[in-house]
């Protein structure tokens, strides 16, 4: 058996890969966690504009420790700062962008993703207490939807799956996935394989993967920066 | 990134015949007289405009009308004094006319802008406004079923616009302005000033940017009142 | 036949009256036109802040003939000014303040109101331009809707009937009405006369209204002042 | 006119047991502290909680929770890290909660303060939290129907207040404080500065003060990041 962590893809190069996509003077919402390191990867020469759920339009980097200002946060609560082009506006303006389509990407994490698009990321439905915050809202209303994950579960179990068994976030929402292996669009309910790393066959990758893998004319390699890893 | 065109005539250029178009401004507060006038002398037709009113005298959206450009008007109050351009084009039968409350047609638009596809209101309740619309009863009262409406394009009229497309307004001029903004698959703000990434302090920016596609500057822009005292015709 | 011309109070008349009923620190919308007038009657001591569908709340009095900000007008697309305290707001966040029940009172003209409170005031449904601007927003958003109106039409008929014959603006909305001849409440369905002016009798009065006039205590004689007549 | 009160406790006096109360801010950002704290001095119980989330650490809204005053939590992300003041009583089924997904909790918020009774949305759709609700088709795509939400009291946090109640807010504290002014019956702010009538910029003023019922000023407020990382308990 394949020891998946000697082979697959960083966070951070996952990240990145993910930020390559992002088009020059694109609107971009980065979920809370994972997700926000994509804002570390923009492409030299492309501009992001980056959106809060919490009201702050073009935001900038966080600040130095100690230089917080807790009045200026972002939706994970973490400090930001302001730049030239910044706006502020109410949580309901800030939803309007959101559900109103204004934004071309939203990049989430996921605890499943099916083939059909479904999405589950907000609760694992084994008690505790639930929190949805602005996922279910982000999920329809980006133009694109995008996941960061890794591949499987840290049990090993897919993350990939044929219909979601964990409550669903939103229905037939998500366009692209960016895994720890792969690179994985879901077109007319089906995971179509666009790009893989190297170090994984194709076959090893479909074991990894609860719903057929579909290609579409070629496999390219998924290549990410080694001083990611 | 820098969504500031050269010309009124390179910012109203991609805008087809049968174009849905929101125009800013209440009567001539906020109206962009410029950009319409650049529709004019860009000649598409059989429009659809969404705006408070149906223009006064015989420059911007009455002009425009009066060029036989506008197939439909959806608005709230389309009478106007002499002269009566919209009055004349639709007693001969020459344009139609869907009549919104004010309110309403507000809050479709915003609606439209903020992905919410229908809502409830009182208002227009139990009159012929309503007819033909579903009805909904919360809490014991009657609303009515009022869609979103959203547009092709947006002609808006700001006061400062950066250029990410950040706007504000001056005074009673933001009105329909900023909901439009919000509404359109394009939207088109002329801006008395343009300033500097930055200029605009992050607490006043009124539109933010990503409701915005493209910023032309037009300093002193023309005011309607102000034209139709004056006996201003155009083009 | 009495000759109401020489009786009936004039349009500054009625509006005084309608002005007494406005309590300090009320919000207020007054509608295009005679309803305006209200404003220049508000009881020394009390504070009245104004409110204009297109976007301004606490409005100062027109400028000088000259001085007008086109940028800065009301509703009926007069110049007004600024003072302290204006706040300038878009149309959606206006009629939130109308739809919202924010305002105390609005005060309307009429072209007919009917005993269980309906208004006709936007269109006599003979043709012409159709055109309602704020006013059905307004009956259904102000705590309290007043209307402001001549008791009988040009040709003597009553204003004020047993059920609306022309387009309703709203549905049992109004609650008081102040007329050229007296002040009537709409109570459960039915006009309660609480004012008249002295040279009317009650039965004529009567006689130039479409409906049942209730009494519920002493009618009031409706006083105003003489150098508004 | 003037909506001053001298006193915090004054200003929360009248919030009898059993309200449903609107409380500003989005974590810690924008949170009415002193407000919060003052209801507790108060001892209102029995309180339905309206606010993004459910507190932190153990003051704000944390520190109601703790002190048992709240029946039930109205809230998008009630998850903290620890303390975790909220999940120990949901988990010991001594709170109530109604999960509503953020968007969706400002837009009814919004509908409440703006007459609209329902609105439709995508978001939701086809998940746990749109069971039982009203489903409406339209342009061939599924939305959930959602409904108003008011409250009796929102206690709300901003930078500048004028004597009529306009307000504005500092940076991203302005998150749902805005939208919860407008849907309660008496709304209740906390200034860092009460400024003279005409000091705040009309074009620059966020809630009009038609929004707002008093004001109290409480110069350089708390901020519930800071306490909480300073290990604060209150009382």
């Amino acid at each position: 058996m394949i020891d998946l962590d000697t082979i697959k893809l960083s966070n951070a190069q996952i990240a990145w890969r993910a930020a390559q996509d992002i088009e020059d003077g694109a609107y971009v919402n980065l979920g809370i966690g994972f997700p926000e390191m994509v804002a570390r990867f923009q492409p030299e020469g492309r501009e992001a504009i980056f959106h809060t759920e919490n009201g702050v339009l073009d935001f900038g980097k966080a600040p130095e420790k100690g230089d917080e200002d807790w009045d200026c946060i972002n939706a994970g609560k973490k400090a930001i700062t302001i730049k030239p082009g910044t706006a502020f506006f109410h949580h309901a303006d800030s939803f309007a962008m959101v559900r109103g389509g204004h934004l071309d990407v939203a990049i989430l994490g996921a605890y499943q993703i099916a083939q059909n698009g479904d999405l589950a990321n907000w609760s694992t439905g084994k008690g505790g207490v639930p929190a949805v915050g602005g996922a279910m809202d982000l999920v329809h209303g980006a133009k694109r939807v995008a996941v960061l994950t890794d591949h499987v579960t840290k049990k090993g179990d897919p993350k990939l799956v044929a219909a979601c068994t964990m409550p669903l976030t939103g229905v037939g929402c998500v366009t692209r996935i960016y895994t720890s292996l792969a690179l994985i669009d879901v077109v007319d309910g089906h995971f179509v394989l666009r790009e893989k790393i190297p170090a994984i066959s194709f076959d090893d990758l479909q074991a990894l993967t609860g719903a057929p893998l579909h290609t579409d004319g070629e496999v390219i390699d998924l290549i990410c920066p080694e001083e990611l890893a | 990134m820098d969504k500031t065109l050269p010309s009124l005539a390179e910012a109203v250029a991609g805008i087809p015949d049968g174009a849905t178009i929101m125009i800013g401004g209440f009567g001539g507060s906020g109206a962009p007289i410029e950009l319409i006038h650049a529709l004019i002398d860009q000649g598409a037709k059989d429009l659809t405009v969404i705006n408070n009113n149906a223009g006064n005298g015989h420059v911007g959206i009455a002009a425009l009308i009066e060029q036989k450009r506008v197939r439909k008007m959806i608005c709230s109050f389309p009478r106007s004094a002499d002269p009566r351009v919209f009055t004349e084009a639709y007693l001969a039968g020459e344009i139609e006319l869907e009549i919104v409350p004010q309110g309403t047609l507000a809050e479709r638009i915003r609606a439209g802008g903020a992905g919410i596809p229908a809502f409830y209101t009182p208002t227009s309740y139990g009159t012929d406004v309503a007819n033909g619309k579903a009805i909904g009863t919360f809490e014991g009262r009657e609303y009515v079923q009022e869609r979103w409406l959203k547009a092709d394009y947006a002609l808006i009229k700001a006061e400062e616009a950066d250029p990410h497309g950040n706007l504000t307004y001056r005074m009673a001029a933001r009105n329909f302005n900023p909901v439009m903004a919000t509404a359109a698959t394009v939207t088109i703000a002329q801006a008395s000033k343009i300033v500097e990434l930055g200029a605009i302090d992050p607490e006043h920016v009124i539109t933010p940017g990503i409701f915005v596609n493209h910023i032309i500057e037009v300093p002193n822009p023309a005011q309607e009142e102000v034209l139709n005292r004056e006996g201003a015709v155009y083009p």
